[in-house]
C-alpha cells in the first residue's frame, strides 16, 4: 500500500517533470527575446530538476544513491540561478535591453 | 550535426561553446554504450578542461575568424579517400554489439571472469587499467607529465608581473558567485576523494579524481581569485607534485623489481595476492591522481597568467 | 638478478632521471643526470643485443600478467640494435648538449628542456622494445609530445609554428596508426604482437584488416616523413635548437622506420603486406621521388640546416628503397643505412651546433670563408658530407654498395642509376657548403674562433664513427645481415661476437 | 539493409571522423583546427567503445548474480586515449598563444604571408 | 515505463535546446542554451542510471553538473573581459 503510493508519487512528479521541461524548452525555442528565453530556462532548470531529481529520490528509497541525488539537487539548484543570474547581468551590461530584436552581435555565417 | 555546425561557423567562441555540446553528447553516447569511466573522464576532459583551455586561448588571442581562401578541393578529396577506406574496412566488420565477435573472444573473457578474484577489484576497467596494464597507464601519466612541463616550458616567460595583477581576469567582483562557490569547494574536493578511493567499485579512479580535484581549485581561481590560487600553488609546488605523483608510480614498479616481482607486479608487495594488488593499485592511482590535479592546476595557472596582447 | 630485468630498466632508466630533473636545481647535476641515464640506457642497450644475439628472443612481461592478458616486451635483435643507435646518438649528443644549450636556451629552460629531453629518449626506446600494440601508440604520443616541446624551444619565432605543424601532422598520424590498431584489435580481439600475427593469417580475406593496414601504413608514413608526407620534417629540423635537431635527426624517424618494419613483417607478415597492396611498387617509387626531389630541394637552400633537412628526407628515400627490394640484401642496406644515417646526420647536426654557437646562424652568408678560423668544424663537415655522397671509407658507402646489389640482383638497373644519381645531388649540395667554406672571401669572420672542445669533442666521435664503421663492418654487417634473414623467415647467420 | 542496421554505429563514427578531418586540413584558423582534431579523435574514441559494446550487457563493474559485461579492454584504451589527446590540446594551445605573441595572428595564411616577406 | 518517457521527454528538450545553440542568434541565448543542455543531460543520465538499473552510476551525472558550473564560469570569465561587448577584434 505504502509502496504503491510512493511509486504513485515518484511517477507523477517524474511526468510533470518531464512535462514542464518539454514546454520551457519549447519557450526557450519560441520565446522573442533573449530575457524572455531566459525565464524560460531558469525556470525549468530549477523547477524540472527539482521533480525530476525528488521523484529519483522516491524511487530509490534511503542509500547512498539518494545522497548522491540530493547532492545533484543541490548543484543544480545552487549553480543554474547563479549562472542565470551572472548571465543575465553580463547581457544587460553588454548593452541588451527587453523587448528589442537585437542585431546578433555575433556575427556568426 | 553539432559537429557540421563546428565547421560551418567562423565565430569562434560559439564554435567552442558547441564543442563543450558535442563532448557532453559523445560522454551520453558512451555511457548508453555502458562505457561508464570513459563518459566520465570524456565529460570531465571535453567539456571541462578542453573548453576551459581553449577558451583562455581565445581571451588572449582573437575571436573572430577570417574567411580562407585555402583551395577546398584537396583536402575534401583526402577526408573522401579516408572515409571511403574507412567505409570499405566496415563492410566486412562484425555486426554492431554482437557478444559473438571476435574482440569479445579472446582477450576480454579473462578480465571479465577472473579480474575480481585475481586482484580484488570490482570495476573490471580499473583493474585492466590499474594491474594488467598498468604500463599502459604509467606511459598515459607520463603523457600528462609531458604536456604539464611542456605547456611550462612555453608560457612561464610570458608570466604577467606583479605590478599588473589587475590584469588578471576573474569574477572576484560577484560576490553572489563568491559566496556560492566558496560553499561549494569543499564539497567538490570530498567528491574528488570518493572518487579517488572509490574507484575500486564504481566508475571513477586517479584520473577523473585528479580532474574533478583540480576543478576544484580551478574553481576556486575563477571567484576568488587567480592570484590567491597563485598564492597556494607556486610553481616550484607544482613541479614538485607533478613529479611525484609521477615517480610514486615509477617507484612502485622499482619495489616490485627489488622485492623479485617483475616491473610493477603487485603481487609480491604482500603475501596474499590479492592484498598485494590492492596496496599496487591504491598507490599507483594515487599517483596518477597527484599528477593529473597538479598538471591541471598548472594548465589552468599558466594559462590564466599570460599577459594579454596590448 | 637484474640481467632478467634488462628490457624494462631499458626505458625506467631515463623515465626516472626526467622527473629528477625537474626538481633538481643546479645545472650541472642535471646534465650529470641526464647524461649519465642515457649513458647506462646505452649500456643497457648493448647488453640486450648481445643477449638477443645468442639466446635469440627476450621476453619480459610487464606486471607479471602473461602476454595477451599484459603487456610484453619482446627483444630481439631488430630492436635491440634500434635501441642501441638511439642511446648510443642520444648520449653522444647530450655530451654536446651542455655548451650549446647554455648558448641556445634560456637559464630558467634548462630543468624542463633536460627533462622532455629524457622523456623524448623515453618515448622512442619505449615504442622500440614493446610488443604490445597499443603501448606502441602510447610511447609514440609521450615522445612526439616531448618532441613538439623541443622544437619550439628554438630562437626564431618560426619555431613556433614548424612545431604547430609537426604537432597537427604528427597527432594525426597517431590518430591514424590509433584507428589501424583499432580495426586490427577488432579483427582478433588481442593488442600483442605476437598474437596478432598468429591470429591474423584467419581473417586475412577481409576488408577491414586491409584498411587497417592502409591505415597504419599512412600513420607511420607520417611519422616516417615518407615522401609526400615529410612536410612537417624540414621546418622542424631547421628551427629546432641545433642539439635537438642532432638528437632526432639520428633517431626519431629512425625509430618510425623501425615501427613499420615491425608492423610489415612482423604482425601483418611479408607475404601479406606485399601481395595485398602493392606495397613493394608503392615504397619503391615513393622512395625514388623522395631521393630526387627532396635532393633537389636541399641543392636551392641557402640555410645549411634546412639543407641537411632535406637531404634526411631523401636519405629516408634510400631506406624505403631497401625495404621495397624484400631481399636480404635490400633489408640489410635499410637497416644499415639506419645505423650510418643516424651516425652522419647526427655527426654534421653537431658540427652544424658548433657553427651556430660561433656564428649564431647557419645560412651560407654567416660560413663564408670560415674553413680556415673554423678548420675543425668543417672537417667535420667535409667527412660528415662525403658519407652522404657515400664516398669510400665512410659509412655511407657501405649502405649505398648494398642498396646498389639489392638492385643489381632484381636486375633495377634505372634503379642503380637514380642511386648514383642521388649520390651525384648529394655531392653538389655538400659541394655548396664547402665552397662557401674554404673558397669564399671573407671579410668580416676574421676574428671567429674554433668552435669549444666540448662541442667539438663529440662532434668528431661520431665523425670517427662514419670513418670506423666505413671500414670495419663486422660489427654493423653481421647484425644487418642476420636480422635481414630474421625477418624474411630464412635462417639466419651465425652474429658475430654472439656466444652460441 | 541489415548491413546498414548492423553497423549504423561505425558509420557515425566514420561520418565524425571525415568532418574533424576535413576541419584539420582545410581550415586556416589554429584554434578551429585543433578544435577539429578533438572531434576527430572523439570520432575515434566512438569506434573503440562502439566494438565493446555487447548486446543485452551492462556497464564492466561487477554486480552479484548473472550479468553479461560489454568488454572493458576497449573503455581502458580509450581513458588512455582521451588523457593522450587532453595533453596534446594543451600543449597546442599553449603553441597557439606563443605563436599569437609572436606573429599578432592566429591565421595560417597571414603566417605564412608573414614569414614570405622576411 | 514512467521512467522511459520521462527520458524520452528530455531528449526531445535536449534536442529543442540544442537547436537554440545552433540558432543562437546572440552570444547569451548560446550561453544560456549550453547551460540548459547541461542541466537536462544530468538530469537524463539520472534518469538513466534508473532506467538500467544502475544507479550508483550517479557519480557520471554529479561530475556533469559540476563541469557545467564550472564551463559556465569559465565562460563567463571569458566575457567579462570585455571580448564579447566589442566582437571586432582590436587589432
Amino acid at each position: 500500500m505504502w509502496d504503491t503510493l510512493i511509486s504513485y508519487c515518484s511517477y507523477a512528479l517524474l511526468l510533470t517533470g518531464s512535462f514542464l521541461s518539454l514546454t520551457f524548452a519549447i519557450g526557450l525555442l519560441r520565446f522573442p527575446d533573449f530575457y524572455t528565453r531566459m525565464h524560460a530556462a531558469g525556470v525549468s532548470d530549477t523547477l524540472c530538476a527539482g521533480l525530476i531529481v525528488l521523484g529519483l529520490v522516491l524511487q530509490a528509497g534511503i542509500s547512498l544513491v539518494t545522497l548522491k541525488l540530493l547532492f545533484i539537487l543541490l548543484f543544480l539548484w545552487f549553480t543554474s540561478p547563479t549562472a542565470s543570474f551572472a548571465l543575465a547581468r553580463a547581457a544587460h551590461r553588454a548593452g541588451y535591453g527587453v523587448n528589442e530584436q537585437q542585431e546578433a552581435s555575433s556575427s556568426n555565417s | 550535426m553539432v559537429a557540421i555546425a563546428v565547421a560551418v561557423m567562423r565565430d569562434l567562441f560559439a564554435i567552442v561553446m558547441l564543442f563543450g555540446i558535442y563532448s557532453l553528447l559523445t560522454a551520453g553516447i558512451f555511457v548508453s554504450l555502458d562505457a561508464v569511466d570513459v563518459a566520465f573522464t570524456e565529460a570531465a576532459v571535453g567539456a571541462g578542461i578542453s573548453t576551459i583551455l581553449i577558451l583562455s586561448t581565445l581571451a588572449l588571442t582573437s575571436r573572430e575568424e577570417k574567411k580562407s581562401t585555402h583551395s577546398r578541393f584537396l583536402p575534401l578529396l583526402v577526408v573522401l579517400v579516408t572515409g571511403a577506406t574507412l567505409v570499405y574496412g566496415t563492410l566486412d566488420m562484425p555486426a554492431f554489439s554482437d557478444p559473438q565477435a571476435p574482440v569479445h573472444q579472446h582477450v576480454a573473457p579473462r578480465y571479465l571472469d577472473q579480474a575480481q578474484q585475481e586482484t580484488g577489484v570490482p570495476n573490471i576497467v580499473t583493474a585492466v587499467l590499474a594491474s594488467y596494464r598498468s604500463y599502459d597507464t604509467m606511459g598515459e601519466v607520463t603523457v600528462i607529465f609531458t604536456a604539464g612541463i611542456a605547456v611550462m616550458l612555453l608560457l612561464s616567460a610570458f608570466r604577467h608581473r606583479e605590478d599588473e595583477a589587475g590584469n588578471l581576469n576573474d569574477l572576484s567582483h560577484h560576490p553572489v558567485l563568491k559566496y556560492v562557490a566558496r560553499l561549494m569547494i569543499p564539497f567538490i574536493l570530498l567528491f574528488a576523494l570518493y572518487v579517488q578511493f572509490h574507484g575500486d567499485y564504481g566508475p571513477g579512479g586517479g584520473f577523473q579524481a585528479g580532474v574533478i580535484f583540480a576543478a576544484g581549485f580551478i574553481l576556486y581561481g575563477l571567484v576568488v581569485g587567480i592570484d590567491k590560487t597563485r598564492s597556494m600553488f607556486s610553481d616550484s609546488v607544482l613541479r614538485w607534485l607533478m613529479a611525484s605523483g609521477l615517480l610514486l608510480y615509477i617507484g612502485v614498479g622499482v619495489v616490485t623489481l627489488l622485492l623479485g616481482g617483475e616491473f610493477l607486479n603487485y603481487n609480491v608487495l604482500a603475501a596474499d595476492q590479492v592484498k598485494g594488488q590492492h596496496w599496487g593499485i591504491f598507490l599507483v592511482e594515487l599517483g596518477v591522481g597527484i599528477t593529473v590535479t597538479a598538471t591541471m592546476i598548472a594548465m589552468f595557472l599558466a594559462f590564466s597568467e599570460v599577459r594579454r596582447p596590448e | 638478478m637484474i640481467s632478467s630485468h634488462l628490457p624494462v630498466l631499458q626505458v625506467i632508466l631515463p623515465l626516472i632521471a626526467a622527473p629528477l630533473c625537474v626538481l633538481l636545481r643546479r645545472s650541472s647535476l642535471l646534465w650529470l643526470l641526464s647524461f649519465s641515464a642515457s649513458l647506462g640506457a646505452m649500456v643497457i642497450a648493448w647488453l640486450l643485443l648481445q643477449q638477443a644475439g645468442s639466446s635469440g628472443v627476450i621476453s619480459y612481461i610487464l606486471g607479471g600478467w602473461a602476454a595477451p592478458w599484459g603487456i610484453e616486451y619482446r627483444i630481439d635483435t631488430l630492436n635491440a640494435y634500434v635501441l642501441l643507435i638511439v642511446t648510443a646518438i642520444s648520449s653522444v649528443v647530450l655530451l654536446a648538449a651542455k655548451k650549446s644549450i647554455e648558448q641556445e636556451v634560456p637559464q630558467q629552460h634548462w630543468p624542463m628542456f633536460y627533462a622532455s629531453y629524457l622523456l623524448c629518449l623515453t618515448g622512442l626506446l619505449g615504442i622500440t622494445a614493446t610488443a604490445d600494440a597499443f603501448n606502441v601508440f602510447v610511447f609514440l604520443e609521450i615522445s612526439s609530445l616531448s618532441s613538439y616541446a623541443l622544437i619550439s624551444l628554438g630562437r626564431d619565432r618560426r619555431a613556433l609554428t614548424a612545431s604547430y605543424q609537426y604537432l597537427v601532422m604528427g597527432t594525426i598520424g597517431a590518430t591514424f596508426i590509433l584507428i589501424g590498431i583499432g580495426l586490427l584489435y577488432m579483427l582478433t580481439g588481442t593488442l600483442n604482437m605476437n598474437d596478432l600475427a598468429q591470429r591474423l593469417p584467419a581473417v586475412a580475406q577481409t576488408k577491414t584488416m586491409l584498411s587497417a593496414f592502409a591505415f597504419l601504413f599512412v600513420g607511420i608514413s607520417l611519422k616516417l616523413a615518407l615522401f609526400p608526407l615529410h612536410l612537417w620534417l624540414p621546418n622542424a629540423y631547421t628551427y629546432a635548437p641545433s642539439i635537438v635537431s642532432a638528437f632526432l635527426a639520428g633517431t626519431a624517424t629512425k625509430v618510425a622506420v623501425y615501427v613499420l618494419l615491425r608492423f610489415i613483417f612482423t604482425v601483418f607478415g611479408a607475404d601479406y603486406a606485399f601481395s595485398v597492396l602493392p606495397l613493394a611498387e608503392i615504397l619503391m617509387l615513393l622512395g625514388v621521388a623522395a631521393i630526387l626531389f627532396a635532393s633537389l630541394s636541399a641543392i636551392y637552400q641557402d640555410n645549411i640546416k634546412r639543407l641537411f633537412a632535406y637531404s634526411s628526407v631523401a636519405q629516408l628515400g634510400y631506406i624505403t628503397l631497401g625495404i621495397s627490394f624484400l631481399s636480404v640484401s635490400g633489408l640489410s642496406a635499410t637497416l644499415l643505412h639506419l645505423f650510418n644515417h643516424a651516425l652522419m646526420k647526427a655527426a654534421l647536426f653537431m658540427a652544424l651546433a658548433c657553427l651556430l654557437y660561433r656564428q649564431g646562424g647557419v645560412k651560407f652568408s654567416h660560413v663564408k670563408g670560415l674553413g680556415r678560423q673554423m678548420p675543425w668544424t668543417f672537417m667535420a663537415i667535409v667527412i660528415g658530407g662525403l658519407s652522404l655522397v657515400g664516398v669510400p671509407l665512410t659509412v655511407g658507402f657501405i649502405s649505398k654498395w648494398y642498396l646498389i646489389l639489392a638492385a643489381i640482383e632484381q636486375g633495377h638497373f634505372v634503379l642503380v642509376a637514380i642511386i648514383l644519381f642521388g649520390s651525384l645531388l648529394a655531392l653538389v649540395y655538400v659541394w655548396r657548403i664547402v665552397e662557401q667554406g674554404f673558397f669564399s672571401a671573407s671579410d668580416d669572420h676574421t676574428d671567429v674562433k674554433e668552435a669549444p672542445l666540448s662541442l667539438l669533442l663529440p662532434t668528431w666521435l661520431l665523425v670517427l664513427a662514419n670513418i670506423w664503421f666505413g671500414i670495419d663492418t663486422s660489427l654493423t654487417v653481421g647484425v644487418a645481415e642476420h636480422t635481414a634473414h630474421w625477418l624474411l623467415e630464412l635462417p639466419a647467420p651465425v652474429m658475430p661476437g654472439a656466444t652460441p | 539493409m541489415s548491413t546498414f542496421i548492423d553497423l549504423y554505429n561505425y558509420w557515425i563514427f566514420i561520418f565524425l571522423m571525415m568532418i574533424g578531418f576535413y576541419i584539420v586540413i582545410a581550415q586556416g584558423n589554429l584554434v578551429k583546427k585543433i578544435i577539429g582534431l578533438n572531434i576527430f579523435q572523439t570520432a575515434v574514441f566512438l569506434l573503440y567503445i562502439s566494438m565493446g559494446k555487447v548486446k543485452g550487457g551492462t556497464a564492466p563493474i561487477i554486480v552479484a548474480g548473472d550479468a553479461s559485461y560489454s568488454n572493458p579492454l576497449p573503455h581502458v584504451l580509450i581513458l588512455t586515449a582521451i588523457v593522450v589527446g587532453v595533453a596534446t590540446t594543451a600543449l597546442a594551445m599553449a603553441l597557439i598563444i606563443r605563436i599569437r605573441k609572436a606573429y599578432g595572428t592566429i591565421e595560417e595564411q597571414d603566417i605564412h604571408e608573414q614569414d614570405a616577406s622576411l | 515505463m514512467i521512467l522511459a518517457v520521462t527520458a524520452i521527454a528530455l531528449l526531445v528538450a535536449m534536442a529543442l535546446t540544442l537547436a537554440r545553440a545552433l540558432l543562437g542568434p546572440s552570444i547569451f541565448d548560446r550561453i544560456l542554451a549550453v547551460n540548459t543542455f547541461g542541466t537536462k543531460i544530468v538530469l537524463f543520465l539520472g534518469v538513466y542510471g534508473f532506467l538500467t538499473q544502475r544507479p550508483d552510476f550517479l557519480d557520471i551525472a554529479l561530475v556533469y553538473a559540476l563541469i557545467n558550473f564550472i564551463s559556465t564560469l569559465a565562460v563567463l570569465r571569458f566575457f567579462e573581459s570585455g571580448q564579447l561587448v566589442m566582437p571586432k577584434d582590436k587589432e
